[in-house]
């Protein structure tokens, strides 16, 4: 059962008061109508997946109702760090490698 | 032609109810003869003004200081209030005004002192406002009963200002701020005010809850 | 295989049971295959299996991290139907259901595969448009099922609450006699027993940690036991699709999840049926031992640590508790998870890749269980002919390009 | 007091520590027998004191079975409570505190415990090794559900209730800085340190009383008894504001990011019966820091028929003689491997009864409490083991033997002792489950011969025996360490220690032996039954079975013995069973390792986890302002998401009967159409959106433009995600520069708001807008039908209602009803139609006097089933009906709303062009005719075009929408068809379950009014 900061309310709050927002900074494409099927599902429905540090979006919708990142350990669920959109995460997969 | 315009609260159709049972060894508090300990009091109607604004926008803070004569708050989780305005932090751009009596002009004022991207919405029909007062701890539990949010770790609430927080009420979202008499105000969806009392009599039924106007 | 019956039981008593064969060897793995199935779950056992009693390809190795059967085999509620709606899906789960009915005696192991039907209860308008469109889908597809009242409810499962004063009341269900339920490590067990007889070589507590590719074709997995050589690969890694896929360079259009499952301290007989309910979130079923096995929806983030959040486990006992009310005062004896791959259309993928000889299968989600035979089934075949089964090629990954999807999510909650 | 059934009762006399009451008899039954306890007794302490010696029956063997254990440990005293709707299963006996009247019945056995006629399975029990039914029951495959049902029949413990529970539950969110797991000695001493320090403290305990070992101990601390100084402990406690003592309250899961489940039992000890507080309570704790201090586990001894009543653990016999005054038995042997087993003999020989020896497998102890023990004349045989006890439904004698030193193999003569009680203590194993419910891998520790709690995940420490300190002077100093601690790393204190620690004389001991299965004359496989999990009746012969069949993997062996799954979950026998498997592989217990742990510590009532979220309140309920009104005019409702709906209006003939559904539906459609309809459509989600970029944002998630609309009007549009498959429609009105209103569908509100903030803040924050729900703030009532307009100006004479001044797809601020509100002239009738929004608070108001004002044209509430009627007449579509998440604008014939050309790739554009969704057989909306025009279409029935052919069959589509039309006089349908649109005209066949084939004509989706000119009435 998660607790998680929130960077807008800059609290922890519980879980329940959030929902999952998918993997992070996956941008649109500025010309999807360019591109071919296989980049086109590509953007739509591949995904990284890890098993370990994970980019991800959360919503805090009972709450200040902003979306914000989270660095999180898929395998140990840690949150490392909690961010707003527009700011780089600290914490990446190879960091945390390099840092065992 | 003309009309007789009868105004309803969402739980006007409650006052009067109430949850009482008989005390049992494993409730944790004993009731004095009234037998409730808990009040829901529903505030009469208000004008509620859901404002979006950007806080670092010098003329907008400055401007809503100037229109309702109290600062906005810009530090999360607090509400600041006078004897006519309440303020509320609902997120890093959003606030709740919430102001006595009927203020037709209110939003036009604001609209005339405020430049820029901003928006105002009139919510007055939306929402309720619930006051829930009640003896310690049977308060306190209640709210643990009700919420994820931990209220305890609040310091208390002084003279024009105090702590809020959105977060959950049983299962649906309430914004709950404390007042400096040690009583909580909850900010309900109308279509929800329903459930929400239901819950509470239901909660509160081991101290004795009542619904009043 | 010394075969197992009441008799061979009987002799072995006789022996103090000190003479049973070994269910399998545990040799070393040999320096090259022709095939290597990565995953040592229900379905890669199967479809090991299948292309050695099928396909003749004997020369064919297990490779499991863990211990056989230990991944979701040994995690899901064993439950067992195949009323889906599109005809993709139904037909390739009716084939796994017909398996199913002559397993035991097809692998000399008996899985325990119970028929004692399953019921998927609708609460409200939408849902009984829903339950409606998809038994007569089924009916038409030759897949048994029938659309029941709530009457008709109480007799299947006496304790069940049909009131119409609750919250959500039961406005009917769809029933399928011939679903069911199987005990899950038996499955596994079974199909290893078996693929051992005909020679595949089980090779358990051994991790993968590449695929060795040359010219855009694989030459083996390297592993914690070192390189081993195949000719094909097949990757049957469930929660763990994504990590194996990135080894080989390849993203997949999965997500990994928890997925959670309880069960009650055993009783006495009460519930002789499988209940499900997608409104209100939970399914439960009573095993021979007397557990209430009763699973959770899926909980919102992505996770491989086999935990999920609590919450969840709270809503499906409300759930449980609103459908059978007798049952609030019965325990909770022992909660877990699991990590399922889950689809954009909650369909699997069964399916060649950019990389020769390299398979996929998985994206089974909440559902694979029931899947098993099926799933090695046609996976074997697809590997065996380097070709998609008939019934697997509505599942090939290229669905998500070209947006053939086949979304069983069911239709979407009514509007207006 | 009277003594006439406790034969085994002390009197207060000799045991002065006891914690029972003598004095207050308290009457209850077992198996229907009329039996006494005093107050302060747990059942198991009363039968014992009862002389009852079987409690059950094995699950497998139906041998007979005793009580063995004092807590949570306990596997064979199982115990049906109560009777009725408030009867409760599978209770352990040890945990059950007695109370008046209590019923208590053992759940196997037939026809009674004593004599059961299952345990002729006994007598083949070598017939049942592990997974015997995984190797028949095969032939023939039909006879298996029969085989089945007598294998179900035989399983299970006790008996599900039948009635809705009486009770309730709750739960209480609680927050903590210091959650203190466990109120023994370290857990006291813990409580006290993070208490005193400051922080906010709650000290959980699964006993009633808290204390935990010491509650049962002789030990003297600061010169007083244990009980005293727990006394003086909890009552200083009790002088801490910030600290809350929750006895009852075991803690059965231990979840990521420090949160901890805990099962409060707060009426369970007053009897059962529907309390009118809650029964249990679920304190959900998230807590900065836990200690935990939860015990350790006594491991039995596994010997030959050590099932057999009358073996019991040493320290149980100790507690229940200290703490509950209760001698269970009389020619006590005691069998121990290590020292702290003596204490055993002690308080046995000071109650009065015989202490026939004290067996050591251990040959050169040197503990000095073997002095103690030597002063009271008591015999100890060195270097021996029981090897087996005798006895049926009680233990006669013990076979013991002398043993090598490794407890490896016997090397004497077998010689049988008499006794009707045998003590067993093969060492401790700390409880070590909640720190390995957070990942934490338990470690091997071949010092202290146990498991101690592995490197934590989460913020948490152990102290105490639970990480293998067993010395209580120790488990003081560590609790107080490690909770001055916690405290200081949640932000209290320094972490110093401010309590003295208390003085205790305390023997030195001499090391325990490692002994986990005590060797036979005959291989464990042929040896009499040597019991490792006395719940599922595995044996260590069964272990050896499983290795001997190829399961080498722990998981395995679990699995295929089932040792461990009971609702003990092997807290006595999983260490020993890893132990013998361990052997058994040759390898060491290390490499072994245990199994996973997983919640629930001790099994949790579902009820409350569940919680008081359950029936009205399982989900919100969500109401319209004029709900009040609808109940009243007896509307019957349908769920739509969480709103409460009015379906339809039924009335009462005159002959008093009410109205069937068909009935008032077709009167509501004729209603509409004839005069004037109302609808409550409040529910509909409303979203206003201001900003200078709303014009650019609002066309980038619609299919269609809004650049260009004016203020005043309103169009109707089309979302759709990015894979283009519609998700939800509406209007969309301009309110004015930069300012929208956003009509959603009642099911789509939350959704579509977190959509337009997800492109908004994540994607696209350089666009200016802002988006604020004002669903709940609008109360809208729909007039539609000929006469809307005539029933509007009775109320609103502040605009020009006139068709040309307020024209269709039009809006305006007006008064209706005196009250300020807003008119959207737009319909999804297909009649003259305004949709009147006011402030939700005057919306019953305005409700009742539209009602007032139409009476002359007998205005008619009308509910969601006309309205689908009335809309499917149009064949405008319901997303989620008509479409199911697969379906494109084209699909639903309605390209007209896709603007292709927009500058601006609209969301969901690029996926219109997949291949897949170019198909020339995609499925499309088209309108379907039954030949038979009585005839009804199944909603949901599968449309095939020969009927002719066999199953399988080609299914073309299906029918979304169907109903019977009263105003075109037969009933029509809405589906989706493969090329549906290029076929009109076609006949098409519905088989249905029935039997009947209904044949249907593919025609265009709009049935009524198809120029559309009912909307501009004059």
């Amino acid at each position: 059962m998660l607790l998680i900061h929130c960077p807008h309310c800059r609290e922890d709050r519980e879980e329940e008061e959030f929902s999952y927002g998918g993997e992070a900074h996956i941008v649109r494409p500025l010309a999807p109508e360019s591109l071919t099927d296989e980049a086109w599902g590509d953007y739509l429905f591949f995904r990284k997946n890890p098993r370990g540090i994970h980019h991800e979006m959360w919503y805090h919708g009972t709450g200040c109702r902003r979306y914000f990142y989270a660095t999180r350990n898929t395998l140990t669920y840690a949150i490392l760090e909690t961010y707003c959109v527009g700011e780089k995460p600290l914490v990446s997969a190879s960091i945390v490698s390099t840092a065992l | 032609m003309s009309h007789k315009i009868a105004l309803e609260t969402p739980l006007m159709h409650a006052y009067g109810q109430f949850s009482h049972q008989q005390y049992r060894a494993n409730s944790e508090v004993t009731r004095g003869e009234l037998g409730f300990c808990v009040v829901i009091k529903e505030l009469p109607l208000c004008s509620q003004l859901n404002i979006r604004g950007d806080a670092a926008c010098q003329n907008f803070t400055s401007g809503i200081q100037q229109v309702l004569g109290i600062e906005l708050p810009t530090e999360p989780g607090c509400w600041h209030f006078s004897a006519e305005h309440s303020l509320y932090w609902l997120g890093p751009d959003e606030w709740l005004l919430v102001s006595q009596g009927p203020s037709p002009d209110l939003e036009a004022k604001l609209r005339a002192a405020l430049s820029g991207h901003i928006s105002l919405v009139d919510v007055a029909g939306g929402q309720s406002i619930l006051n829930l007062r009640g003896a310690a701890p049977a308060l306190a539990i209640l709210l643990k009963k009700s919420s994820v949010y931990d209220f305890g770790g609040w310091s208390d609430a002084v003279d024009g200002r105090g702590r809020c927080a959105q977060t959950t009420f049983a299962k649906a979202s309430a914004v709950v701020a404390n007042r400096p008499d040690g009583s909580f105000d909850l900010v309900v969806r109308r279509s929800l005010a329903d459930y929400i009392g239901r819950w509470i009599l239901d909660a509160g039924r081991e101290f004795g809850c009542r619904i009043e106007g | 295989m010394k075969k197992y019956s009441g008799f061979s039981l009987f002799s072995n008593a006789l022996s103090y049971h000190e003479n049973w064969q070994k269910i399998w060897r545990s040799p070393k793995p040999k320096s090259d295959y022709d095939v290597i199935v990565v995953g040592g779950g229900g379905h890669g056992l199967a479809t090991a299996y299948y292309l050695a009693k099928v396909h003749g390809i004997r020369n064919v190795a297990v490779i499991e991290k863990g211990y056989l059967g230990g991944g979701n085999t040994a995690r899901n509620t064993t439950i067992i139907r195949s009323n889906y709606l599109w005809d993709e899906a139904a037909q390739l789960y009716e084939l796994a259901l017909k398996l199913w009915e002559g397993l035991s005696q097809e692998l000399n192991y008996n899985v325990m595969f119970s028929q004692r039907g399953v019921l998927n209860l609708g609460h409200n308008l939408q849902d009984m448009r829903d339950i409606e469109r998809r038994v007569n889908a089924n009916r038409l597809n030759g897949i048994d099922g029938e659309v029941v009242t709530p009457e008709r409810i109480k007799e299947i499962a006496p304790l069940i609450n049909i009131s119409p004063d609750c919250r959500y009341p039961i406005l009917g269900a769809s029933w399928q006699p011939r679903g069911g339920t199987a005990r899950h490590d038996a499955v596994a067990w079974g199909y290893a027993r078996g693929a051992d007889a005909l020679g595949v070589d089980m090779i358990q507590q051994t991790e993968v940690t590449g695929i060795r590719r040359q010219n855009g074709a694989v030459l083996g997995v390297e592993t914690t036991a070192g390189f081993i050589g195949a000719r094909k690969v097949a990757c049957v890694t469930a929660g763990n699709s994504g990590v194996v896929a990135a080894m080989a360079g390849l993203r997949l259009p999965v997500e990994s999840r928890p997925l959670q499952a309880l069960v009650s301290e055993p009783v006495k007989p009460c519930l002789d049926t499988v209940v499900m309910s997608n409104a209100v979130h939970g399914y439960v079923s009573q095993s021979d031992k007397g557990d209430l096995v009763i699973g959770a929806g899926v909980d919102g983030y992505n996770g491989y640590g086999q935990r999920g959040s609590f919450h969840v486990i709270e809503h499906t006992l409300q759930a449980i508790c609103e459908l059978f009310p007798a049952f609030s005062r019965i325990r909770m004896n022992r909660q877990w998870g699991g990590v399922v791959d889950t689809c954009p259309d909650a369909c699997p993928i069964i399916s060649k890749t950019s990389v020769g000889g390299l398979y996929f299968n998985c994206g089974w989600g909440t559902g694979g269980f029931k899947a098993t035979p099926a799933s090695g089934f046609v996976f074997a075949d697809t590997v065996a002919n380097d070709h998609p089964h008939p019934l697997a090629a509505a599942f090939d990954v290229d669905r998500f390009n070209t947006g053939a999807l086949i979304d069983e999510h069911g239709a979407a909650g009514v509007a207006h | 007091m009277t003594k006439t059934s406790q034969i085994n009762r002390l009197s207060a006399h000799v045991c002065a520590s006891a914690r029972t009451d003598t004095s207050v008899i308290i009457n209850f039954t077992y198996n229907g027998r009329a039996l006494q306890g005093v107050a302060g007794d747990t059942l198991a302490s009363a039968l014992l004191a009862n002389g009852v010696n079987v409690v059950g029956r094995s699950f497998k063997y139906g041998r007979p079975r005793g009580i063995v254990g004092h807590g949570a440990e306990e596997p064979n005293a199982i115990m049906q409570i109560g009777s009725g709707a408030a009867t409760v299963p599978n209770l352990k006996a040890t945990q059950v505190e007695l109370y008046e009247g209590l019923e208590s019945a053992s759940v196997n056995g037939w026809p009674s415990v004593d004599f059961d006629l299952m345990s002729i399975a006994g007598w083949f029990s070598r017939l049942m090794p592990p997974g015997f039914y995984y190797k028949t029951f095969m032939y023939p495959a039909k006879l298996w559900m029969t085989y089945e049902h007598f294998i179900r029949k035989a399983a299970g413990l006790g008996r599900s209730p039948v009635e809705e529970d009486p009770d309730c539950y709750d739960k209480l969110n609680q927050h903590a800085d210091v959650l203190v797991i466990g109120a023994g000695p370290a857990g006291l001493m813990a409580a006290l340190e993070a208490a005193y320090a400051g922080a906010r403290v709650i000290i959980v305990d699964e006993q009633a009383e808290f204390g935990g070992s010491l509650l049962a101990s002789t030990q003297r601390i600061d010169g007083q008894t244990a009980a005293a100084w727990v006394d003086d402990t909890v009552a200083q406690l009790r002088t801490f504001s910030n600290l809350q003592m929750l006895p009852r309250s075991t803690a059965f899961g231990y979840y990521d990011h420090n949160f901890v489940g805990i099962l409060e039992r707060r009426s369970d000890h007053l009897g059962l019966c529907a309390s009118a507080g809650s029964r249990q309570r679920m304190h959900r704790v998230r807590a900065k820091r836990v200690v935990l201090a939860t015990g350790a586990f006594e491991r039995p001894l596994v010997f030959s028929h050590n099932d057999i009543p009358g073996v019991m653990q040493a320290s149980s016999v100790s507690t229940y003689v200290n703490r509950y005054g209760v001698a269970p038995g009389n020619q006590m042997l005691l069998f121990t491997c290590n020292d702290s087993a003596y204490q055993t003999a002690l308080d046995w020989h000071r109650s009065g009864r015989t202490v026939v020896a004290i067996v050591d497998s251990r040959s050169t102890p040197n503990g000095e409490i073997m002095a103690a023990v030597a002063e009271q004349g008591i015999e100890v045989m060195l270097g021996h083991a029981v090897i087996e006890a005798r006895g049926s439904k009680r233990v006669k004698s013990a076979l013991v033997a002398p043993i090598n030193a490794q407890g490896s193999r016997l090397v004497g003569a077998v010689t049988r002792i008499a006794c009707d009680l045998i003590a067993c203590s093969g060492g401790w194993s700390p409880a070590i489950h909640l720190s390995s419910h957070t990942g934490a891998k338990p470690q091997w520790d071949a010092a202290i011969v146990g498991f101690r709690p592995g490197s934590s995940l989460q913020q948490e420490r152990s102290a105490g025996s639970c990480r293998g300190t067993y010395r209580l002077s120790d488990c003081l100093t560590e609790g107080a360490d490690v909770g001055a601690q916690a405290a200081q790393l949640a932000g209290f204190g320094d972490a110093k220690r401010l309590f003295a620690l208390p003085h205790i004389e305390e023997y030195g001991e001499h090391p325990q032996q490692a002994l986990f299965l005590v060797p036979h004359t005959k291989r464990s496989s042929r040896a009499p039954s040597q019991f490792v999990d006395m719940q599922l009746d595995v044996t260590a012969g069964s272990i050896a079975i499983a290795v001997a069949e190829g399961f080498d993997s722990i998981e395995h062996v679990k699995r295929y013995t089932a040792l461990g799954f009971g609702t003990d979950q092997g807290k006595l026998g999983n260490i020993n069973g890893m132990a013998i498997l361990a052997a058994a592989l040759d390898q060491d217990i290390a490499n072994v390792g245990t199994t996973i742990f997983r919640p629930a510590y001790t099994p949790t009532t579902f009820g409350a986890i569940a919680g008081r979220d359950i029936g009205g309140l399982f989900d919100p309920e969500r109401h319209t302002a004029a709900h009040h009104w609808h109940v009243r005019q007896g509307a019957v409702f349908e769920d739509v998401g969480q709103w409460k709906r009015p379906w339809y209006f039924p009335r009462s003939t005159a002959s008093g009967s009410v109205e069937t559904i068909r009935a008032a539906v077709d009167r509501e459609c004729l209603a509409v159409r004839n005069s004037v309809g109302i609808l409550d459509a409040s529910t509909l989600g409303k979203i206003d959106i201001q900003g200078p970029d709303a014009a650019e944002f609002v066309t980038r998630m619609y299919t269609n433009s809004y650049l260009k609309l004016a203020a005043g009007k309103c169009r109707y549009g089309v979302m759709l995600k990015e894979d283009g498959m519609i998700f939800d429609d509406g209007v969309c009105a301009c309110l004015g520069d930069n300012h929208y209103l956003m009509f959603t569908t009642t099911g789509g509100a939350a959704g579509v708001l977190a959509w337009l903030e997800l492109w908004q803040q994540t994607e696209w924050p350089e666009l200016q807008v802002y988006f604020t729900s004002v669903t709940d703030h609008w109360s809208t009532a729909t007039i539609s039908g000929p006469n809307a307009r005539r029933v509007l100006a009775k109320v609103c004479d502040d605009i020009d209602l006139d068709k040309n001044a307020f024209g269709f797809m039009d809006w305006r601020d007006c008064t209706v009803a005196g009250v300020g509100a807003r008119v959207f002239r737009i319909s999804f009738t297909g009649e003259l139609s305004y949709e009147i929004n006011v402030p939700a608070h005057y919306g019953r108001h305005v409700w009742e006097t539209l009602m007032a004002a139409g009476e002359e044209f007998d205005i008619t509430p009308y509910g969601t089933e006309s309205m689908h009627v009335l809309r499917a007449e149009k064949g405008f579509i319901i997303v989620g009906q008509d479409t199911d998440g697969s379906m494109t604008p084209a699909d639903m014939n309605m390209d007209w709303v896709v603007g292709r050309n927009k500058v601006f790739s609209f969301i969901g554009k690029r996926s219109l062009y997949r291949s897949d969704a170019l198909r020339a057989d995609r499925k499309q909306l088209v309108g379907l005719k039954t030949l038979r025009r009585s005839e009804i279409l199944p909603e949901g029935a599968q449309i095939v075009f020969d009927p002719q052919q066999s199953i399988p069959m080609s299914m073309q589509g299906h029918v979304t929408s169907s109903y019977y039309s009263a105003n075109l006089g037969h009933s029509i349908a809405l589906a989706v068809i493969k090329g549906g649109l290029s076929r009109m005209g076609q006949v098409v066949h519905c088989p249905l379950a029935d039997g009947r084939t209904l044949a249907a004509e593919i025609v265009s989706s709009v049935f009524y009014d198809p120029k559309g000119v009912r909307q501009h009435v004059a």
